[in-house]
């Protein structure tokens, strides 16, 4: 009796966090295309790399961290800061270069930051901040933590030197690392096979004494239980996991790069739309039970709601003042 | 005289100097099937196929020093960085392996290559995307630094570089890609190591190159309408910087501002300044002023990264500061 | 006071930061086993255990960049590069990241971390491991450049820089390691930012730092014989540059001569230039001269290396031009 | 009777070739001990770093090349030079600073070059000449000839990002290129296994789909055929090789450090010095009837006086004219 109920109570829970997901994975998409309608606006400037069609990878990935642990990731960076819990609205308001955008408008759609929430940036530097990840699980075990320290980046960043220098040092040192890399098959117009010797990227982890897997990105569970693996590994005593989450990149590369065109066909990318991460979790929601199609809808109308609140209130926001070009630079406060 | 923009121009010399020697090959980032990210090196592809238009990895470092190897052997390679930002990675083969293999192989092995790119700010690209490296590569023996401003100057500075048989780090700019001018067709060949006077003028000297260029044009509009006669003298070259130009023009005017889009300290200009102080001391009636961008990472916010930009009105201030009209 | 090499002097500072602040590491190659390739880390290791003192892969990208990762979430790492000429290698981790981090954060994430070894020539070690690359750095806003002269300066200065909220590139000498100076012992803190006076004179300035120091120095004496009074003006600090010493000693003697070691074109010297011309136009009665470090790749041949580097000689020929004695 | 005498020719020929093999090795070892010498006694100036211990390894693979095939290599590099067949008076006027010299003074120790006999270099930033192999090897494709681009580098260069990006180009790229890792164990004071996450250093070449070989550094013979193995591959249509020669530095990193001390013991480089590669190759040579001690000791009399001489001539020769300071900065000739 008690049981039962008490595993009902966990299957509702479950239930609840399975359409969380579905919700994340929503309001990704809707951000994301509002963003694009707000940079042919010219509200959004600079460049902007949106992540519709890899939304299962941010939300799975995330789904497993603790709050105190920590993401570095690339320029692509909208949907892992939702997922990972920044608001829409700092979000957008930091793509708009607002005062409250999540790194005061000095950032911008490639630089998202939130501390608070271990959300360490956004960086432009192809493969440059893998480093960084492994310097941040350095620091962990340094000071005996457990948190784990997890990189986001995309396959073409895995012929840089830096990753190699990076997933080496992981390796001897055995860091509490994930390294995370999307293979959406393209960098910019180029197509993996085309730049990387191997086909399968994951190998390259027995280079660094590595623990590997190849995962189906549009697949949120599958993603959720590869990212769940690694961090039990991550986590005291260290071990490092280089994950190939393959999954594909429905849109441009950025803003001025069209769906289709020089590098890929019309008909490859519909192929890939067949297996949208948001359709895919939607449909196994719905067999489960755990869902209909209204409670979908009511769903979707209330993300949209959301990003028109984000999208008004970055609008609204006023710009930094004028002095603060100047600060920042250097640190505020006295030597330590 | 046929009107094209910077960027077809650069197209265009790349074109002829490949047609004219089978040695030239263009190696990069997306230069060959996606067109060239800035669409620099459009067409190409097709017209000298898959062995001379070659498509790399992310890989600065890597495809530096491929091109460093292949001129060392003779091949006569043109490097494209989708910008000079992420040259950085690359500096070690560029400062380390090309300007020094003539020196420390005693003169056997020569280096005659181009490293060519985008330099600088765009709009609203932010702290990682917006840097101008000029000085940092012209302060290396053994390297030369050419940075156009027009079109013309594009094409016959590029095609000069290609045939310089020493390496050459050509800088680019983004916001200069679309701006358009008359360009002379086929063999047009600019000297490197040539400035040019983009305006005459008695007043006062502005010296500037690449994007400043044009702003200084500006400035010396708004200037001549306030009755000050200011001469314009685009570098198009930074190594070597062409003295008899800037001490000729300095001489005549006693004053001088020098305008670059890049940080102020060390800043190719600081150098500009101190050859000029040293070069005719006494003929000058004033310091020499400098105009740079903001001494700041690049903000993404549009206001701000105006703000940290350099600007005709920047450029008009710092000109009546040495006039003493303020 | 007691008196240490230079070696020495860094080592005590290392020590004491270290046993100060449980947040200090040092990470680079062979600063463990091996007590560094220049013994500056000598016994560290026995001391504080391979937790805090790390002996990296030869991948100064990746270890520069595990540093940064380390400080933005807030350990205060000193990243030891073997010498600088290799940290070209790291350069976009410390331009692109350590420099830009909290701007592009917004202000949110810090970046307390040391990058520190030698630079400049040594004796005969040629092209590629001889180069002085501080006017690179100096042109970066977010970072600070700092190069010691004597002991003391150096404890002081490596204390105050390990102290630090921002990254600075601490730059040593390896013909400075073996050199000799009183050294106060514990607590001694020299402020990033302040240039000393290391010899005091009325006729000119010589303005040097790092190993000019010395030899503007021996200048200086040579040209009291021939009854010249020459001021030495340590920067001690590269950005940010002291103006008020550099202006108010100036202002005295109204002549001035830069001397560094390395090259000419956009050298840390022709910003001090560009300081001068610009804050005290007035007060100089003759051009600030430079004395620079030859303008081509180091030779290996020793009698070529010797005329390449700066030298009492040169700069008491220069002082003298500035003095128009000849 | 023809053949039998034939091939008693070929026996001969192959007969002086080996013996040509241990006069080139005796010659490597007694030059690198005579630049010790000068070293202290201050006639070499800056770092010099001595190839005691691997001669076995520059003299196979350089026996399997042809004149017009290409060479790079690091700053330990006169035993290269020497097996490449530049005269000991180049190479020791070079290290002697002198116009003589290789490089005509300029280069030094860490900087030989004959291009002549494309011996391009003495390089001294651990990696960076990586590249610059595959660009040799991608300049020998382009121009459809088949020569090879074979490049020396220790094992702790295999961390490096350079060495990554160059395999990873020469893999994609098919290039004629031959990387050869000398595994001496050590970097500097740095064992592998305290810098490299993986033991096995040629597996890293799975990740660049190239051909890979571990090979005994300290049997000639085993060096030779695997090289001949690599160069076969490398030839049209061209594949690229990674070789890991394993062997064993007798000296220290350079005459400024220790042959033993802190990073390894005197009992490790005793046990290792009982494989000289100088004497399995006598060893060899003796027990196939191909040389006697007694030609033996005659050999290392020539070679003993053939370094004698080019230390005289190194010390006798001029140094550069005070002018070339200034030359070789910039092409002395017109633009192509
Ligand atoms: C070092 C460097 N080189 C080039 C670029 C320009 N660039 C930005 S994104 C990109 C493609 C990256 O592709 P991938 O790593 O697969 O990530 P994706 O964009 O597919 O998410 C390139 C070439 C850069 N930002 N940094
Ligand atoms: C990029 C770079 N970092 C550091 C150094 C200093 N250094 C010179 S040789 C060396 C060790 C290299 O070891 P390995 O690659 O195994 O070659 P070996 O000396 O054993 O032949 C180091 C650290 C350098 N020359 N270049
Ligand atoms: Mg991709
Ligand atoms: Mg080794």
């Amino acid at each position: 009796m008690a049981t039962a109920k008490s595993a009902r109570k966990a299957d509702t829970k479950l239930a609840e966090k399975y359409r969380g997901y579905l919700r994340q994975m929503l309001l990704m998409r809707r951000f994301e295309e509002k963003a694009g309608e707000a940079y042919s606006l010219g509200k959004i400037g600079g460049f902007c790399h949106l992540y519709i069609g890899q939304e299962a990878v941010a939300v799975g990935c995330m789904s497993q961290l603790r709050p105190d642990d920590y993401i570095v990731t690339t320029y692509r960076d909208h949907g892992q800061a939702l997922a990972r819990g920044m608001s829409a609205r700092a979000v957008m308001a930091e793509l708009f270069g607002k005062a409250t955008g999540c790194s005061r408008g000095k950032g911008g759609s490639m630089h998202l930051f939130d501390a608070s929430l271990g959300f360490l940036g956004g960086h432009g530097i192809v493969g440059g901040h893998i480093p960084l990840a492994a310097g941040i699980g350095f620091a962990i075990k340094y000071r005996k933590q457990d948190q784990v320290a997890i990189c986001f980046f995309g396959e073409a960043a895995i012929n840089n030197g830096a990753f190699h220098e990076a997933l080496n040092m992981a390796g001897i040192w055995k860091l509490p690392c994930i390294f995370i890399c999307e293979n959406n098959r393209y960098g910019m117009g180029t197509a993996l096979d085309r730049a990387t010797a191997t086909w399968n990227i994951s190998e390259r982890a027995a280079s660094y004494d590595m623990s590997r897997e190849v995962v189906d990105g549009q697949d949120l569970l599958e993603v959720m239980a590869a990212m769940d693996r690694a961090v039990v590994r991550a986590r005291r005593p260290a071990a490092p996991t280089l994950l190939e989450i393959r999954t594909y990149r429905f849109v441009g590369h950025s803003m001025s790069d069209p769906i289709h065109g020089h590098y890929r066909t019309k008909e490859e990318v519909e192929a890939h739309r067949l297996r949208d991460p948001i359709i895919l979790w939607s449909e196994k929601l719905k067999a489960d039970g755990l869902i209909d199609d209204e409670a979908i809808r009511k769903m979707d109308e209330e993300v949209k709601a959301e990003v028109q609140d984000a999208y008004d209130f970055a609008d609204q926001s006023p710009d930094p003042e004028p002095e603060e070009l100047w600060t920042d630079v250097y640190a505020p406060t006295e030597a330590k | 005289m046929p009107t094209l923009t910077y960027r077809d121009a650069l197209n265009q010399a790349l074109r002829e100097e490949m047609a004219r020697d089978p040695d030239v090959f263009l190696m990069g980032e997306e230069v060959g099937v996606y067109q060239g990210a800035y669409k620099v090196s459009r067409g190409l592809l097709e017209e000298f196929g898959p062995n001379r238009i070659i498509d790399t990895p992310i890989t600065e470092l890597g495809f530096a020093g491929v091109g460093v190897g292949a001129a060392m052997v003779g091949l006569r390679p043109i490097i494209e960085f989708m910008t000079w930002n992420f040259a950085l990675l690359a500096i070690d083969q560029i400062v380390n392996s090309a300007a020094k293999m003539r020196y420390m192989s005693g003169g056997q092995v020569g280096m005659p290559i181009v490293f060519r790119g985008p330099a600088g700010a765009a709009l609203q690209l932010a702290a990682q995307h917006s840097q101008c490296f000029e000085s940092m590569y012209a302060h290396i023996p053994g390297l030369k630094v050419v940075m156009p401003a027009t079109p013309a100057d594009a094409k016959g500075l590029l095609k000069s570089s290609i045939r310089d048989n020493d390496p050459v780090v050509f800088m680019e700019g983004e916001m200069l890609y679309n701006t358009k001018g008359e360009v002379p067709e086929g063999e047009h060949l600019v000297p490197i190591g040539q400035a040019e006077i983009k305006r005459p003028g008695d007043h006062v000297t502005l010296i500037c190159y690449s994007k400043t260029v044009a702003i200084c044009l500006k400035a010396a509009e708004q200037l001549a309408a306030e009755g000050v006669s200011a001469e314009v003298v685009d570098l198009r070259t930074i190594r070597p910087l062409d003295l008899e130009t800037i001490f000729a023009s300095v001489g005549r005017t006693h004053r001088a501002v020098v305008a670059e889009e890049g940080w102020y300290f060390a800043g190719a200009g600081a150098q500009v300044v101190d050859e000029i102080q040293k070069g005719i001391f006494d003929e000058l009636d004033a310091p020499v002023l400098r105009v740079t961008g903001a001494d700041v990472p690049m903000p993404y916010n549009k206001h701000l990264e105006k703000a940290a930009k350099v600007s005709p009105e920047k450029v008009v201030t710092a000109v009546k500061k040495v006039l003493y009209l303020e």
